[in-house]
């Protein structure tokens, strides 16, 4: 506990980003490669395409201690699958809204699609997102206790 | 309602004894007046004990699950809600439609025999239904109540009409009512976050994780559901902290979301009266504003609001923004 | 025997707070439990049936029992009790009461169960007597007085006041701490409502149950009766019933992985789940027949043949109550027990 | 102090036998190098590997074994899966000794006995035939039939042939399922090997194995002549405490984990059908 009550003044928060194989993970690919920063508190999880991302993955990131959860995937229209998106997009909006009914924080939530060009984009959506959940400060709604015992 | 039940209790009859039938499921009797468990009945004998009145809240359409599977044909008595569920069901190829007859019976809603109680009215002997009063004997002598006020929850905002049907019996007409079931959603929507998550908070600690609502709704007809499969990794059977509760709460309302036909079972059976439906009716509620009007049941085929999409759907973040509708 | 004014009652939870932990009926939400007492709680005494009994005082709904730590190879065991602080549990009714008797056929029972010992040595139980009992209510056919109830200290409570009586060491003990709240007095005040009460217990519906049937030597045949069948047809297979009921003591063990290493809990189960009897290789119940079976011959065979004849049922009918589908432990007794049923 | 039941004791996995392609053999001391705790024949022990979970097995060394515990552990579930993953040197967590044993000081002995058992099955037999090798002198004849599904499934094959074989007084009949290559010994199916031993009914006999092969056997044993009251058996069922609290492992009014795993057929036949 005595970790969290020292960080209180800057507060780095926990960021897990769903990113799509065939975009945005390649994009920050290319942001790194570009040299372009994004927040090393992100911590990247790699899936198929972003409509792999079952509502429990989200829930079970926020369970682990995740902060804010964000996912990439490609832009409308460009799906390595043709259509996997569209039902991201479905899905997700429908989640973060139900999630916002619930009283969790809707900044906590995010969808954006980063192209594999979009190295800049990505480093500018990483950055911006880090910076709302730093201001909102830690996830105490959507989290289990018991696995952050003995921090 | 007596004159309903004895024009069902005369077809069941009918039904068995021409054997059309196998099998009947409605009602029995219980031990006091309003509290009927579903049954099924095979003879004209054990017709003895069939009841339908102002307390057969129940949804009999997830038995048909099993009793479809059964040797023969099954005859159901549904009401109009419960009507979307079997068309859930079969759109889902859980029941086998051509197993069963549908028998569409008369509802004017159904009573709550908890907000009886909470009244104050106990040793309820039998109760009476004219027009908007609902008269109850009791072992004390007679009380008045008004019936709006003792209805099941579920069937506070019905406006449901029977969507199957073999045959129908009903003999009363129901009265129109102007009611709006998103209502709460919208005062709920309308709090500040720090509010909704108080109020979800106090209601959700009560939950004692009996897996009633979930055991009970006909969406949930998973053969095996992720909370009890070890190898999903959200496997539980206690609430042991706020977030399983929470957990437990949001998949099984995303996972039913597009078809949750708003049945409102799980209110009824949650053993601390968690109002359930809320969380259902928010995804309905939403996805009537995003992707059009959708109601879950109305027909037995066609896709559903989360396997169908539309190029010009409206983007998550905008959602979020409270822009998208 | 003492008494205290209803409004002051408050002043009696805070006095008893101050010095150990209180455990009483409160309402939120709209539902009475039992939760742990704070100033400005909604204290609901006068509700006849918490929806969870007060079992979860000594046995909880979810208890860690020990934490796993690995270093490389090594694995450390750390037990993670903490001295109990001593608790008092108010408001129990006579059923409930006889419930905790039961319990502690099962986890005192050799090898004591260490954890619930633990809390139930804590903890000092004040009993209310019943004065409205309703229509579900049986306690009196397993011979229980609910005007009467035992526990450190019995408590009635009417229109006025809450009348007290001390029975035990504890409850002595107790007594001594906020006996400054108290006046004399209230005999005749509890006498006649326990003459009121009792009348009504006499003619509730239940009253006559006719447990005859239900004895060790026919437990095959009550085992083998085809009538479980049809009563079981209607279960939805949920843990309703398990769970509000206030002997039902079955649980799992269960390990949960944090940061730091492994929890090992126990919570709750239900023998209503279908996967309560599911091993690798097999499951002795398959069927929700089975399952049905099981929790109702527990209750009125297997547990009385284990303990002397005593009934694993209370009578608190809350399995009445709040069943989704209606069916209870007295549909069963009258389908299957004596032909007094009739 | 009171003993704590549910609080398991740290055991380390010494040595790692694969016997069949599916079960393996772990040897268990404690944290100090000496044994965790005494048992019976025919006891059973929680063996645990924390964050995966808990199961009940049967402690298949004999108690005169002074120095270690040995569980044969088939590869069945994730627990077991689990486990099969271990090396030596890891630790595991024990608790136990739960359950009855066979009746080994009183009802065996100065019998003679006749140990049946089918694949598996051998584990908790295994205790008792070696703790009666032990004290041989005190039981008369011991009979020995073993079968598996194959060759390669018999458990403990080579105690057997280089011990179980070679002990005076000591028959061991063996045999599998099906014709293989490299067997030149029985084939056939348990309940018809037994039937064909043409063995002798005043025998007492214990009987371990699939539900059907003890269904089978004990039939062929009646047939024999063999009194129900002079065999036993041993049950599994699943289990959370071991201490008869959890509620599970019950058949009607007994739980496997206290008033079993042992039990007489006399026994079994007045409880109801349920395991």
């Amino acid at each position: 506990m005595q970790e969290v009550t020292t960080e209180k003044k800057e507060f780095t928060p926990n960021i897990v980003a769903f990113c799509c194989n065939w975009c945005s993970y390649a994009g920050a690919d290319l942001a790194g490669s570009s040299r372009l920063t994004y927040p090393a508190n992100v911590k990247i999880i790699r899936v198929p395409c972003s409509c792999r991302v079952n509502p429990s993955f989200v829930l079970k990131a926020f369970q682990q201690g995740a902060d804010g959860v964000i996912l990439c995937g490609c832009h409308p229209g460009d799906c390595h699958y043709v259509t996997g998106n569209y039902y991201t997009r479905r899905r997700m909006s429908l989640l973060f809204s139900f999630l916002n009914y619930m009283g969790i924080e809707k900044e906590r939530t995010r969808v954006e699609w980063v192209s594999a060009a979009e190295g800049q984009r990505f480093s500018a959506v990483m950055n911006d997102f880090v910076k709302t959940v730093t201001e909102l400060g830690e996830n105490k709604r959507l989290t289990d206790l018991r696995v952050k015992e003995g921090e | 309602m007596k004159d309903v039940e004895l024009k069902m209790l005369e077809r069941a009859k009918a039904l068995l004894e021409s054997g059309e039938v196998a099998r009947v499921i409605g009602w029995k009797k219980g031990d006091f007046c309003y509290d009927p468990s579903p049954a099924s009945f095979e003879t004209v004998e054990e017709l003895n004990g069939f009841v339908y009145d102002w307390f057969c809240g129940a949804n009999l359409s997830k038995y048909l699950i099993e009793m479809s599977k059964k040797e023969g044909k099954t005859a159901v008595f549904l009401k109009p809600c419960d009507t979307y569920s079997f068309n859930q069901l079969v759109k889902e190829h859980r029941i086998k439609r051509e197993n069963v007859h549908v028998i569409a019976v008369e509802c004017l809603a159904k009573l709550d025999i908890e907000k009886i109680k909470a009244k104050g009215v106990s040793m309820v002997t039998g109760v009476e239904v004219i027009g908007k009063e609902v008269k109850v004997t009791t072992a004390y002598g007679e009380e008045t109540l008004k019936k709006p006020e003792v209805i099941l929850t579920k069937c506070e905002t019905c406006q449901k009409t029977h969507q199957v049907k073999d045959e129908e019996i009903i003999l009363h007409d129901r009265p129109e009512r102007d009611v709006d079931r998103f209502a709460e959603v919208a005062k709920l929507e309308a709090m500040t976050a720090d509010e909704r998550f108080a109020f979800w908070r106090e209601q959700l600690s009560k939950c004692i994780r009996c897996n009633a609502c979930r055991n009970v709704c006909p969406a949930c007809s998973c053969v095996k559901c992720v909370f009890d499969n070890p190898a999903s990794g959200i496997a539980a059977k206690a609430n042991d902290d706020k977030f399983e509760e929470q957990l437990f709460h949001i998949i099984r309302a995303f996972h039913v979301a597009g078809r949750c036909t708003d049945c409102g079972e799980c209110s009824r059976v949650c053993p601390q009266n968690i109002p359930l439906h809320l969380l259902n009716r928010k995804f309905i509620k939403d996805i009537d504003g995003l992707y059009g009007e959708y109601q879950a049941g109305e027909t037995a085929d066609g896709k559903t609001p989360l396997t169908s999409y539309a190029e010009a759907d409206a983007e998550p973040n905008d959602v979020m923004k409270g822009e998208a509708k | 025997m003492f008494k205290i004014a209803k409004e002051r009652l408050n002043e009696l939870y805070a006095k008893i707070n101050g010095q150990m932990g209180l455990f009483i009926p409160v309402k939120k939400a709209g539902e009475v439990n039992y939760e742990v007492w704070r100033e400005g709680k909604e204290v609901s005494l006068e509700t006849l049936k918490t929806v969870k009994s007060p079992k979860n005082m000594f046995f909880p709904q979810t208890e860690n029992m020990m934490k796993f730590k690995t270093e490389g190879k090594n694995l450390e065991i750390i037990d993670v009790r903490g001295e109990k602080r001593p608790f008092v549990l108010f408001g129990v009714k006579a059923c409930d009461y006889k419930a905790i008797e039961v319990l502690d056929k099962v986890f005192l029972a050799d090898p004591v169960d260490t954890y619930y010992q633990s809390r139930r040595n804590a903890t000092t139980i004040v009993t209310l007597a019943c004065s409205k009992p309703e229509e579900s209510c049986f306690c009196s056919v397993f011979g229980i007085d609910a005007t009467a109830p035992q526990g450190d200290v019995t408590t009635w409570l009417d229109g006025e006041n809450l009348y007290w009586q001390a029975n035990t060491e504890k409850g002595e003990t107790l007594t001594a701490l906020v006996k400054d709240l108290f006046a004399e007095g209230g005999e005749a005040e509890v006498e006649a409502q326990q003459t009121a009460t009792k009348t009504i217990i006499d003619s509730l519906p239940f009253a006559n149950l006719d447990l005859s049937k239900f004895k060790p030597e026919n437990l095959n045949e009550l085992f083998n009766a085809a009538e479980w069948q049809e009563m079981s047809e209607a279960c939805l297979g949920c843990g309703t019933c398990t769970f509000v009921c206030p002997t039902c003591q079955c649980f799992d063990i269960r390990d949960f992985k944090t940061n730091e290493g492994v929890i090992r809990y126990r919570c709750w189960d239900s023998c209503m789940y279908s996967d309560f009897t599911l091993m690798a290789h097999g499951n002795s119940r398959t069927t929700q027949m089975q399952r049905f079976r099981q929790r109702f011959m527990h209750k009125l065979v297997y547990y009385p043949s284990q303990n002397d004849g005593l009934y694993s049922c209370v009578g608190c009918g809350r399995c009445v109550n709040k069943c989704p589908q209606r069916l209870n432990i007295v549909k069963v007794i009258k389908t299957l027990g004596g032909k007094d049923n009739d | 102090m009171t003993k704590e039941t549910l609080i398991p004791k740290i055991g380390v996995v010494t040595d790692i036998r694969k016997d069949t392609p599916d079960v393996k053999t772990f040897r268990v001391v404690g944290t100090d190098g000496k044994k965790l705790f005494q048992h019976m024949p025919g006891q059973c022990a929680m063996v645990s590997i924390p964050g995966v979970g808990e199961c009940m097995f049967s402690i298949t060394s004999s108690p005169t074994n002074e120095e270690y515990m040995e569980f044969s552990i088939k590869k069945c579930g994730c627990v077991t899966e689990v486990i099969h993953a271990l090396e030596v040197g890891a630790q595991i967590t024990v608790r136990g000794p739960y359950g009855k044993n066979f009746p080994v000081e009183e009802d065996f002995k100065g019998k003679d006995l006749l140990f049946i058992a089918g694949g598996i099955g051998l584990a908790p037999l295994r205790s008792v035939i070696n703790y009666v090798r032990h004290y041989r002198s005190n039981y008369g004849k011991v009979v020995i039939v073993y079968g598996a599904r194959s060759k390669d499934d018999l458990v403990d094959i080579e105690e057997i042939q280089t011990e179980w074989m070679n002990e005076p007084n000591m028959e061991v009949y063996l045999t599998i399922d099906r014709p293989q290559e490299g067997w030149d010994g029985h084939v056939g199916f348990v309940p018809a090997y037994v039937k064909e031993l043409g063995l002798d009914p005043n025998m007492t006999a214990v009987l371990c194995g699939p539900p059907i092969m003890i269904k089978f056997t004990l039939a062929g044993l009646l047939e024999l002549g063999f009194e129900k009251s002079r065999v036993y058996t041993t049950l599994e069922l699943r289990m959370k405490c071991g201490v008869g609290k959890c509620g599970r492992c019950n058949v009607g009014d007994k739980f496997v984990c206290k008033d079993g795993p042992v039990f007489r057929m006399t026994e079994l036949d007045e409880l109801p059908d349920e395991y």
